[in-house]
């Protein structure tokens, strides 16, 4: 366990050969360096977590103190790493998944310009994350959380010569920006009032400082959520995510489905103690799951770019995540956060795989038939998306799935419950019609087939985790989150199971009758008259994008333009005013004469000398 | 031997001091700022004699001793910078070194 | 009086650096070569330097150990007297290359900057003062000389007059102070000050302790006594410059904190509100002239000057001066501003009528000598103080200083001097990188053993801001 | 007997004042040696006979001396007198002149305030200062040969004709 550091340290080095080296590095080489920084990470995190579980308790903790920066009377900035059974999970999933995902990358991306630069920010990326997870203080955390953020937007912006591209970057950082200052606040209210910022700490002191329901517990908690929202796009913060989709498909893959938008789930894990004593929030938490998986899974319905599908897909499994926190159900999120990084990942780089082999043709609707081109991405397809709509007992998405709406029913949430079940229904039918229409049907293009040993090593591994297989991974988490308890958990499993199997296989029907084949009852319902008006607003994401347009950015903008000459400002370039006026009388005094430097020694010593006299006499009286 | 008060001798001194310091804000020739710093230097010199012979003791003397020894450092280092200063500017007109400022 | 071999043990590092001013001498007087005289100088200063470290042996239980009455050798002195002699050491690796293509004398100037060393030496560890007097004499005249060391440049020799005269103005200022305070007292000991103070009142030695504060506030070039030092910086050879910013305001630094701790307490309450009032002063005027300066060198004097201001917030917040937080303080100035004058230096040459001191002259700097580039980008953000750089955690130290006294006052000055400090170090950096300027200067090579020195001086900045815990205790261990 | 030094004061206060008005460097350079006669007399009666004789010896004779062989070297002739007088305008003595009152002011203020301590009660002769420069003050003498070698070095060096070599 000592070599712990050495997951956050060989991305770090990967990162810096990569930005110093630059265009000196050949492609082999940059991949080399940029896949094997992730290759040795994820081989310290095996052995890192073998030693783990062979020789610390169910529950327990390794901490490794990097070092003490500084230690300033009581002012101890120390700088550690915290592994437990939550944080040894996330590892395993950042630097495995993110292995493979590099691996099928460094074949997706050849021929690309600015290939080192990608791996450059993706090992950057790794970093930032592990730092996210393994810090234990929140300042740490902090600073990785950021250091995601900016990775996201410099990758999501990897293509920055479309203009397009360049938008959705930034409109991603300042959505999650928003988020972030909400965080950032929280962590000020916690530090405020329990005086410091390690984690374990604060488990610790938040029951004793607070009581159930106290309004700084409530508003660091609140606050705390904002920032998780924002990063995990859920409500109202979600609308970057689809756009996101601009960056290349590995980014999609690794940081807009696998980790990076998690973070919010893994925050509010980390923090349980503060949640559990605002029930409130943690209840909010929920229904703000609810609410998003439901929107998101509408939204998918109709989209037509594969990326963006699979984007919806994503708020919504996130959502599921974040109901499963809500209902108390830490672990069967946590257990979801590890399946849906399996599958989403295989299914976005499945949907790599298909754009390549469309020659980067995004639209569903252009590709068709697809299964007999190129079979085994079909094969992953089917697995991923099997595992999306939690296909019963063959996939690994139907035990984690069932596991968040079992405790969801058993919580007495009812209404979670409820919308989880709607949800799941959704999520089978657009899973499908996505299948349906981008494998099956009438051929549109010309595919040709692909291969390569980058290409279906991560594919492979992927499918493999996706099934069943990936259920029996145990995640450690006995004795770091809160277990579930319900008396009614037995008794309501087979009614659960039942049921969500059911929605699943109604779901699939559905799509088997409205998007196999012709798809005429598609098209007549689109082409009527509720479909007319519904479907570009589902398209846009339920029109949040146009609410938040109107609701901030065309205010900002009047604001803006009323403010044209910048009344504000004006205030500020006094400063500056200022300054040169300082300078400009100071520069006076610096004429270069002798005698005058001779007489503001002269008038120096007056004054000082007269002032201590006089404070000499003053004090002796 | 005169037993004067200490007071009336550091007057003296502080009196060539000031001399000196005026000399050394007023005076624009080189060779007259140094003779000037010489002034000051003797002021602390007469100072210390005077403080020395209120104690008796002999520390008063030694400190003029080395007062003495930085005095002529001071000369010759400001006397050869003098020579070179005059070869470069043909002027010992100090206001000629103000090239930088500002 | 017992003399013996014992007894001067502890002063083997000043034995040994005028051993080696002596032995430069002989060496030139046999035959005069550059090299000869730049390896006996390097190997002094180490020599003073392991010698310093084997006296000392970091150790946990330091005895302060007196030298007849001058010396007091205590784990103060060997911590400023190793980085009086680090500071010289790095300041003559600089030389080296500047003086090579310069066509006088060149072997003079080590000795002078050995006997400066010296000087340096003997400042930090007095406890006396004589020898305080004479160990600043020592620092100040070789220094002199070196100034104006390269006079056929007129800015060197017009640097030169200026520093001559004013800084013995500020001599006399010294020794007139010192004598009224012996009027009053009876002595010059430091450790019977405070005693012989209680003992003959009136308020002569009051005076005569603020006119040597005034002396010192020169030499740390405080405003309103501070006009000085941009014209003394800009006209005297880079190497010069490092040492003048380095070495001489360390061991002024070092000698004023032990004498502030010897006085009254009544004394500290007259002195502080007037040092206080200088040090915002010093702090707004050097960030104000800093501001439109495109000369580097004029750019550092005038940033060296809010530096000092900075400091001496830790000497005069609290009832008692915060020897810790001078010491960390000084400790990353020390570096960080020894690395700007080193890239400056490196660029620069002896026999050139002028230094490369335009801002313009680092114009695109990156595209011709990117780790002298990467280095100064460095250090600009550590003289700004940006966290995880040395310069930062200099300042912390002086922040918490001020947070613990509530010293509100003083801490506004800080931050908005620090502000204001943001702008121009970072115009400096952007001129780095800047490919569109013209560069005046393509044709210079970097040196390279400055260069290397430069690189190590930028690593030991970024050591200490990113850790720097194991510097912190042990200067913690020093008092 | 203290009218001798009053009258040494004067004499000292008056021929300074001489040195820093006049426009003739070697008339100003006589009245300098003046002042330290005179400094040297008060020296004498202070009892301390040593440095009296070591001000005479060194400051007025040697150190003196220097500035004179300069003013000689750089052939400074009348002109130099004139330029002298058309820089000391009253103009230019304002406010240097009133600095230097309110310090003057400053200092006689600190020295009225208080009791008379008398000075000049001991004979501190030659002997008493050796022991104690050859005793406690070992380190400061040996210094201050330093310090003297670096002043020679960095005069010698300062000193050189650009043309010179070697």
């Amino acid at each position: 366990m000592n070599f712990l550091y050495l997951t956050f340290l060989f991305p770090a080095i990967g990162f810096l050969l990569l930005a110093t080296l630059r265009t000196r590095l050949s492609e082999n080489l940059a991949a080399v360096i940029g896949v094997g920084s992730i290759g040795l990470s994820a081989l310290t995190t095996v052995y890192v977590g073998i030693d783990f579980l062979n020789n610390v308790e169910q529950g327990g903790k390794y901490v490794q103190t990097l070092w003490t920066w500084m230690h300033v009377g009581d002012f101890n900035a120390s700088f550690g790493l915290h592994l437990d059974g939550l944080s040894l999970t996330m590892l395993g999933v950042i630097t495995g998944v993110g292995f493979f995902i590099h691996l099928f990358a460094s074949w997706y991306m050849r021929g690309e310009a600015g290939y080192e630069r990608f791996f450059s920010y993706m090992n950057l990326f790794v970093a930032s994350m592990v730092l996210l997870v393994l810090g234990d203080n929140l300042g740490l955390l902090y600073l990785g959380w950021e250091g995601v953020g900016l990775c996201s937007y410099l990758l999501i912006g990897f293509y920055y010569s479309d203009r397009a591209n360049g938008e959705a970057a930034i409109k991603a950082f300042t959505v999650t920006r928003v988020g972030d200052v909400f965080m950032a606040i929280g962590i000020f209210i916690i530090f405020q009032q329990l005086g410091t910022l390690d984690i374990q700490q604060i488990l610790v002191l938040a029951p004793q400082k607070w009581s159930e329901g106290d309004p700084m517990v409530v508003a660091a908690s609140l606050m705390l959520l904002g920032g998780a929202v924002g990063k995990s796009a859920q409500l109202p913060l979600q609308t970057w995510l689809a756009d996101a989709m601009a960056g290349p498909t590995p980014v999609s893959a690794l940081i807009h489905a696998a980790t990076m938008v998690t973070a919010g789930v893994y925050l509010i894990a980390r923090t349980h103690t503060v949640f559990e004593l605002a029930p409130d929030v943690l209840l909010l938490v929920g229904v703000v799951g609810a609410i998003t998986l439901l929107i998101a899974g509408f939204s998918a319905l109709v989209q037509t770019d594969i990326k963006r599908v699979l984007a919806y897909s994503t708020m919504s499994q996130i959502g599921y995540m974040f109901l499963a926190l809500g209902v108390g159900a830490w672990d069967a999120a946590i257990f979801h956060l590890m399946t849906h990084a399996f599958f989403k990942a295989l299914l976005f780089l499945s949907a790599g795989a298909v754009i390549i082999a469309c020659h980067h043709e995004q639209n569903i609707f252009k590709m068709g038939g697809l299964w007999k081109k190129i079979p085994f991405v079909y094969a992953c397809f089917l697995v991923g998306g099997g595992a999306l709509a939690a296909f019963p007992f063959l996939t690994v998405g139907f035990f984690s799935k069932d596991a968040i709406l079992l405790q969801a029913y058993a919580s007495g949430h009812t209404n979670l419950f409820w919308a989880g079940l709607v949800g799941a229904f959704f999520t089978s039918i657009y899973t499908f019609r996505l299948i349906f229409i981008v494998f099956h049907g009438e051929e549109k293009t010309h595919a040709h087939s692909i291969h390569g040993f980058s290409y279906w090593l991560p594919l492979g591994v992927l499918l493999v985790l996706s099934t069943f297989v990936g259920s029996f991974i145990h995640q450690p988490l006995e004795g770091v989150l809160p277990a579930f308890t319900s008396a009614t958990l037995e008794e309501s499993k087979h009614f659960v199971e039942i049921l969500a199997i059911a929605t699943g296989l109604i779901g699939l029907a559905f799509a088997f009758v409205f998007f196999w084949g012709e798809r005429r009852i598609a098209k007549s319902i689109s082409e009527s008259g509720l479909g007319r008006l519904l479907s570009p607003v589902l398209r846009d994401g339920c029109g949040f994008d146009w609410l938040y347009n109107w609701l901030f950015v065309k205010p900002y903008l009047f604001i803006a333009a009323i403010n044209r000459h910048d009344a504000i400002a004006k205030l500020f370039d006094l400063i500056p005013s200022l300054a040169k006026l300082g300078n400009s009388a100071m520069s006076v005094t610096e004429n270069g004469r002798v005698r005058w430097y001779a007489t503001s020694i002269a008038l120096g010593a007056v004054l000082v000398l007269g002032a201590v006299l006089v404070l000499q006499v003053t004090f002796t009286h | 031997m005169i037993a004067i008060p200490m007071e009336q001798g550091l007057a003296v001194a502080g009196v060539l001091f000031t001399l000196g310091l005026v000399g050394v804000m007023v005076r624009r020739n080189i060779l007259f700022l140094l003779m000037c710093l010489e002034v000051m230097m003797n002021a602390a010199a007469l100072a210390f004699i005077v403080a020395g012979s209120r104690w008796g003791a002999p520390d008063g003397q030694v400190m003029f001793i080395l007062i003495l020894t930085l005095a002529a450092a001071e000369a010759s280092i400001g006397l050869a910078i003098v020579l070179q200063f005059y070869r470069r500017h043909h002027s010992l007109d100090i206001d000629v070194a103000s090239e930088m400022r500002g | 009086m017992n003399l013996s071999f014992e007894t001067f043990l502890p002063l083997a590092p000043v034995i040994l650096l005028s051993l080696t001013a002596v032995l430069v001498m002989l060496a030139v007087s046999i035959k005069r070569n550059h090299c000869v005289s730049y390896w006996i100088t390097i190997a002094g200063q180490l020599a003073a330097l392991v010698s310093i470290f084997a006296l000392d042996g970091f150790a946990v239980d330091r005895v302060a150990t007196p030298v007849t009455d001058l010396i007091l050798i205590d784990g103060h002195a060997y911590f400023y007297g190793a980085l009086v002699i680090f500071a010289s050491l790095v300041c003559t690796v600089f030389l080296r290359n500047f003086i090579e293509s310069y066509g006088n004398n060149k072997e003079e100037v080590y000795m002078l900057l050995l006997i400066a060393a010296v000087g340096g030496l003997v400042l930090v560890s007095s406890s006396h003062m004589a020898g305080f007097f004479i160990g600043l004499e020592l620092l100040s005249v070789p220094v002199y000389g070196m100034v104006a060391y390269t006079h056929e440049r007129s800015r060197s020799l017009e640097a030169g007059v200026k520093y001559l005269i004013l800084s013995a103005a500020a001599s006399a200022f010294l020794l007139f102070g010192m004598a009224l305070v012996y009027a009053q007292t009876g002595t010059m000991l430091f450790a019977d000050l405070a005693d012989k103070l209680a003992e003959h009142g009136g308020y002569l030695a009051g005076f005569g302790i603020a006119m040597i504060v005034i002396a010192m506030c020169f030499k740390l070039s405080l405003a309103p006594f501070h006009l000085w030092t941009p014209d003394v910086y800009q006209g005297a050879p880079a190497p010069v410059g490092a040492l003048l910013a380095t070495a001489s305001k360390l061991a002024i630094i070092a000698i004023l904190i032990r004498f502030l701790g010897h006085i009254t307490s009544d004394l500290t309450a007259v002195l502080q509100p007037v040092l206080a009032v200088i040090a915002i002063v010093s702090i707004a005027v050097g960030n104000f002239l800093a501001l439109t300066q495109t000369n580097l060198k004029r750019m550092l004097a005038y940033s060296s000057i809010a530096h000092m201001g900075y400091l001496l917030i830790a000497l005069i917040a609290g009832n008692s001066v915060d020897v810790v937080s001078a010491n960390v303080y000084l400790l990353t100035y020390v570096v960080t501003s020894l690395a700007a004058f080193g890239a400056i230096s490196a660029l620069s040459h002896g026999g050139n009528a002028l230094d490369a001191e335009e801002v313009n002259h680092y114009r695109g700097l990156f595209y011709r000598s990117p780790a002298l580039a990467v280095a100064l980008t460095l250090v600009m953000l550590s003289l700004a103080g940006i966290p995880l750089t040395a310069g930062f955690i200099g300042k912390f130290y002086i922040f918490m200083t001020g947070v613990t006294t509530s010293s509100w006052i003083l801490l506004a000055a800080l931050i908005i001097g620090s502000g204001l400090g943001l702008y121009y170090y970072l115009r400096v950096m952007v001129a780095l990188y800047d490919r569109t300027g013209n560069s005046q200067a393509d044709n210079v090579p970097a040196a390279r053993a400055s260069v290397a020195i430069v690189i190590l001086l930028v690593v030991l900045v970024l050591w200490l801001g990113v850790y720097p815990q194991p510097a912190l205790e042990f200067i913690n261990t020093l008092h | 007997m203290e009218i001798a030094f009053y009258i040494a004061s004067a004499i000292a206060i008056y021929a300074t004042l001489r040195v820093v008005t006049n426009t003739n460097p070697v008339h100003a350079l006589l009245s300098l040696i003046v002042s330290l006669l005179a400094v040297a007399a008060i020296f004498f009666m202070l009892g301390a006979p040593f440095a009296g004789a070591l001000e005479i010896i060194v400051y007025a004779g040697a150190i003196m001396v220097l500035f004179v062989f300069v003013v000689m070297m750089l052939n400074i002739g009348p002109a130099v007198a004139m330029q002298e007088r058309a820089w000391l305008t009253p103009k230019t003595w304002v406010v240097p002149a009133i600095l230097a009152a309110v310090l003057l002011a400053e200092m006689l203020y600190l020295l009225r305030d208080g009791t008379w301590n008398q000075a000049g009660h001991t004979l501190v002769d030659a002997k008493q200062v050796g022991i104690s420069l050859f005793g406690p003050y070992l380190l400061v003498v040996e210094l201050a040969s330093l310090l003297l070698l670096a002043a020679l070095v960095a005069a010698y060096h300062l000193g050189k004709r650009d043309d010179q070599n070697g």
